[in-house]
């Protein structure tokens, strides 16, 4: 029963129909809130376009679930457009995701900042326009380290899209007009920073080669969340160290109010289990309150993910009034869901 | 003059093949470059792009080089994604804007192809040349076709010399910071790594040069 | 920065307080659903005990997260005894937690079958009887991987356990009393029945060392999940032929009526990526479906894992009008929540 | 007879400091067994107790031998964990149960204690000899004991005698296919692996000797 092309530790069946048939997966899995427009490779909101209500659409490569088609539902996202693995989506996915959801009150694109992903939503949105649909964009790029926009593609877009996906998505649903969610999206950008670590790359499947080997004992510094390597290799270091890097990466840069309330996001970059996660939300809540601000939400697990990496980020945000309200908002999607 | 040689349909199209075939062949090095720098994928992108590209043009009846173009661009637009896939896609669809509905067409003419290609990818990229991208092999070529042209090169010498030109240009990424791309993320990791857009733009370019004497 | 200690692609501070760190930190991002009692090395749910309600307990070795410390909650557990890394807990966690989510209607212990956590809980619920708590223990064993009870230590507890959480935790959260909540876990049991296969194994923080290598192209077919090597290797098949393999074990083995609802959940290990868990439930869906059974309710994804191992487990649970109200019934814990 | 020497509370203390020292030196080895045909703890979880167990005799303020088992029997029920938590602590206790108050033994009760110690094991675990367990260790040492003092040898000799039979009984479980524990899940896989739990019992019981020769 052994088949030529599976030599790689992957449940597939053809490399080259991996994102297809995952999709189709998670739409036998969660009929109730979302289907997939095989045609158009997009996964819809069961129940759209709602009528009067802004919608949100994001998208961009796979291999970085649940990100984006999980969030997909009640209270987050509309609907998602996944490459192909680590390969931005193409302008006609958008497009058709766009015109799919649009309900009459406009579409936001939640765009994170790869060339990739910025130069192919930026195609889609003149065609949107074209056919008369209110598009908005906001880009986010959140991740501290890449650090001189003049010098670099900017900043990368990582763990902000999740909560900007999810806060935006509250206004939404509480019927925010389009120029409210735009903003909305745009301020959870403002307010948030990331800074992520890698143990081990990960093997995307078209290749079947991991993207870099790093030695045990080794610890990649500043990376994204496609399996590259990080700003600097370092020597593996405690727990405890390593969440010192990330905190003062992440508070130096976002600058956070004395005593602000923060949501701290510990998300797992695929293979890290749980036992890790915590034990690094432990040292997160520790040095977060002794650098003065107060973890008053957390989110802990994978939820933008590097295949099977090996690895951690931390994202925090610096809430207020009104972003505490949508974060807590009822969400339903096939990988987020409270309040319902 | 020599280089007045007559361009048509057919050229586009088997420019477009042993475009194809050229990324098939060098896809795993493609896509070990841009492993070392970027993400991996920009082998597999061109060969699924090319691939729907020749797949495209042999659906099409008989449309004039510039349509061809731009059908070719319109092609990679929506099957590549990535960086590359709206960059060669907004480059092959302003190519052929410039050759309208002519049916052929000369080396002059060509040199304004790719003039408007490079300034679609630096104006969609923002790059310049030494950012070390796509743009550090085409900026180059662009030019050393116009000058040998200029000089009465042949058109076969001419794009000889441009190929030369995007070698050269693709060489010359190895010692470059990125300041574009995903290779940017590296910051002074980059160096000493060889871009993979700049290398598969040299396999164009020579396809470009084989398929131009095919003609 | 480096610590000798920690060379194996963890993040950890120190091998032997793996297990406590993490529990703090589940805790600390969690503190309205449970509480860590340190010295006990238990979790508890915040408002423990419940007066007049029956009780719920499991515990385990560690390794297996969210299982089952986030599972502890409204409508799931009441205490979780976690174990060293793989390692059954000692018979004075069960009996702390028991004692301390007791609220008079008596606590249902639900015992994995591995020899070490039969024989922990047997000398707990000894103990337990000598301070005149009513217990009751319930020993899950779905791993039809583990053939013939005469000559082994009988099959496995794996994925039935997190469905027999949850749906006795939603009888007991219902006002059953401890005989019907007893039942109900008995009856998820027999109800159910899961098959396991790896891609790799996992490093337990203890010994820095992989328990096998397997080499790649290979699965183990019929593992636990304790990154243990299978009943047998063989050269790593397609995803459908793999699933074949699954839904072959665990429906020949259950029997169900046919056209009977099931619910198909299906268990990441903890390495491999929910691209590829959604990609198996597309044929899981399929193959069952096609084996006359209908999947009405699903799972997808990490909830009983072997630290990073890739692999992944099928659990086919028969429902029934009872089982199925259950398991809708509002839930609300660190790993699972809906409803509410 | 020779055999008559006696043992005592220090005997006890000894016994489980020499345990302490022979499964910290076989750690890497017991965990090594146990990966093949288990899950990797057995060297960690004997380390873990019996660290415990001696620190638990240093707190104790002169208990007679058959208390220090017992006390030595609970400790491992609560800190090991795993099959051999339960097991051994069982055991340990079950042999010290058979002591009473008395301050001192000899041989023939020594027998007593192993028995009872093997009784609740094969109670709790229900292994019979040829599962792949540490019954497979203990069962022939016990035997040995019994039968060489009954013969007349001396203390030493006999325990010699157990050691051996233990360490025979030990390798024995190589050909063996597991019958109960983790390993039995392996089916045939667990044949040709040499029993993790027989393999601490038969350091369990070299250290009874070394610590009754001390006495
Ligand atoms: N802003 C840009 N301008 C010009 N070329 C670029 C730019 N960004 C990236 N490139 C080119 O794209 C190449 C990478 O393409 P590809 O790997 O297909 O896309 P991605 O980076 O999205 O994975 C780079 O090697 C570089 O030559
Ligand atoms: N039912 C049993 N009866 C006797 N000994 C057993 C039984 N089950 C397991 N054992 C012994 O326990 C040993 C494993 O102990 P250990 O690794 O510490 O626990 P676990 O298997 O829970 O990880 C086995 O090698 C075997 O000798
Ligand atoms: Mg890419
Ligand atoms: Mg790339
Ligand atoms: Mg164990
Ligand atoms: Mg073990």
């Amino acid at each position: 029963m052994a088949v030529e092309t599976n030599q790689m530790r992957k449940f597939l069946n053809d490399p080259a129909r991996v994102v297809k048939e995952s999709l189709a997966g998670l739409a036998a899995a969660h009929p109730d809130l979302v289907r997939y427009d095989a045609a158009a490779q997009i996964i819809v909101r069961k129940d759209a376009p709602r009528r009067g209500k802004v919608a949100l659409i994001s998208g961009g490569g796979s291999g970085h679930e649940p990100l984006h088609g999980g969030f997909v539902g009640h209270g987050m996202l509309d609907a998602a457009c996944p490459g192909e693995v680590f390969t931005s989506p193409v302008p006609a996915q958008m497009l058709a995701a766009t015109k799919a959801v649009d309900g009459g009150a406009g579409v936001v694109h939640i765009v994170k900042n790869y060339t990739g992903d910025v130069l192919n939503f930026k195609l889609a949105a003149g065609d949107a326009a074209d056919e008369g649909i209110k598009v908005t964009s906001i880009v986010i790029d959140d991740d501290v380290a890449v650090q001189d926009s003049l010098y670099t593609a900017g900043r990368r877009g990582v763990g902000a899209t999740v909560l900007a996906e999810k806060i935006a998505g509250a206004a939404a649903e509480g019927g925010a007009d389009l120029a409210k969610v735009t903003d909305t999206v745009r301020q959870v950008n403002e307010r948030s920073r990331s800074f992520g670590v890698a143990l081990s790359s990960c093997v995307p499947p078209a290749s079947g080669k991991p993207i870099f080997e790093l030695p045990e004992g080794q610890i990649e510094l500043g990376i994204g969340i496609h399996g590259e390597p990080g700003r600097k290799r370092a020597q593996l270091a405690s727990a405890s160290d390593i969440v010192d890097v990330m905190v003062e990466a992440v508070v130096s840069d976002l600058k956070p109010k004395k005593g602000a309330k923060v949501l701290a996001f510990v998300n797992g970059m695929g293979g890290t289990p749980l036992l890790e996660l915590y034990l690094l939300y432990a040292e997160v809540d520790k040095k977060l309150r002794a650098a003065g601000v107060e973890p008053v939400r957390n989110l802990v697990g994978s939820y933008i993910t590097s295949l099977e990496m090996a690895g951690a980020s931390l994202t925090v945000l610096e809430l207020d009034e009104d972003l505490t309200r949508f974060w807590d908002s009822p969400v339903h999607t096939p990988a987020l869901r409270w309040g319902v | 003059m020599i280089s007045e040689r007559v361009m048509d349909a057919a050229t586009i199209t088997s420019w477009m093949r042993e475009i194809d075939v050229a990324v098939r062949a060098e896809k795993d090095h493609l896509v070990q470059l841009d492993a070392a720098i970027g993400d991996g994928d920009h082998g597999t992108n061109m060969v699924r792009g090319f691939e729907a590209v020749v797949q495209a043009l042999d659906a099409d009846g008989g449309s004039p080089p510039g349509k061809l173009l731009i059908l070719a661009g319109r092609t990679l637009v929506s099957t590549v994604g990535g960086a590359s896939g709206p960059l060669w896609g907004s480059a092959l669809r302003s190519g052929g804007r410039v050759l309208g509905d002519q049916s052929s067409f000369e080396g002059a003419e060509l040199v304004e192809v790719l003039a408007a290609a490079l300034a679609s990818v630096k104006d969609l990229g923002t790059a310049a040349v030494g950012d070390k991208t796509m743009v550090d092999a085409l900026e180059p070529a662009v030019d050393a076709l116009r000058t040998r042209l200029g000089q009465g090169a042949s058109l076969d010498e001419a794009l000889d010399a441009a190929g030369a030109a995007g070698e050269s240009g693709m060489r010359s990424t190895i010692p470059l910071q990125a300041r574009k791309g995903r290779a940017s993320y590296l910051g002074e990791r980059s160096v000493g790594h060889q871009d993979p857009g700049a290398t598969s733009t040299a396999l164009i370019l020579r396809a470009l040069q084989r398929a131009a004497r095919a003609t």
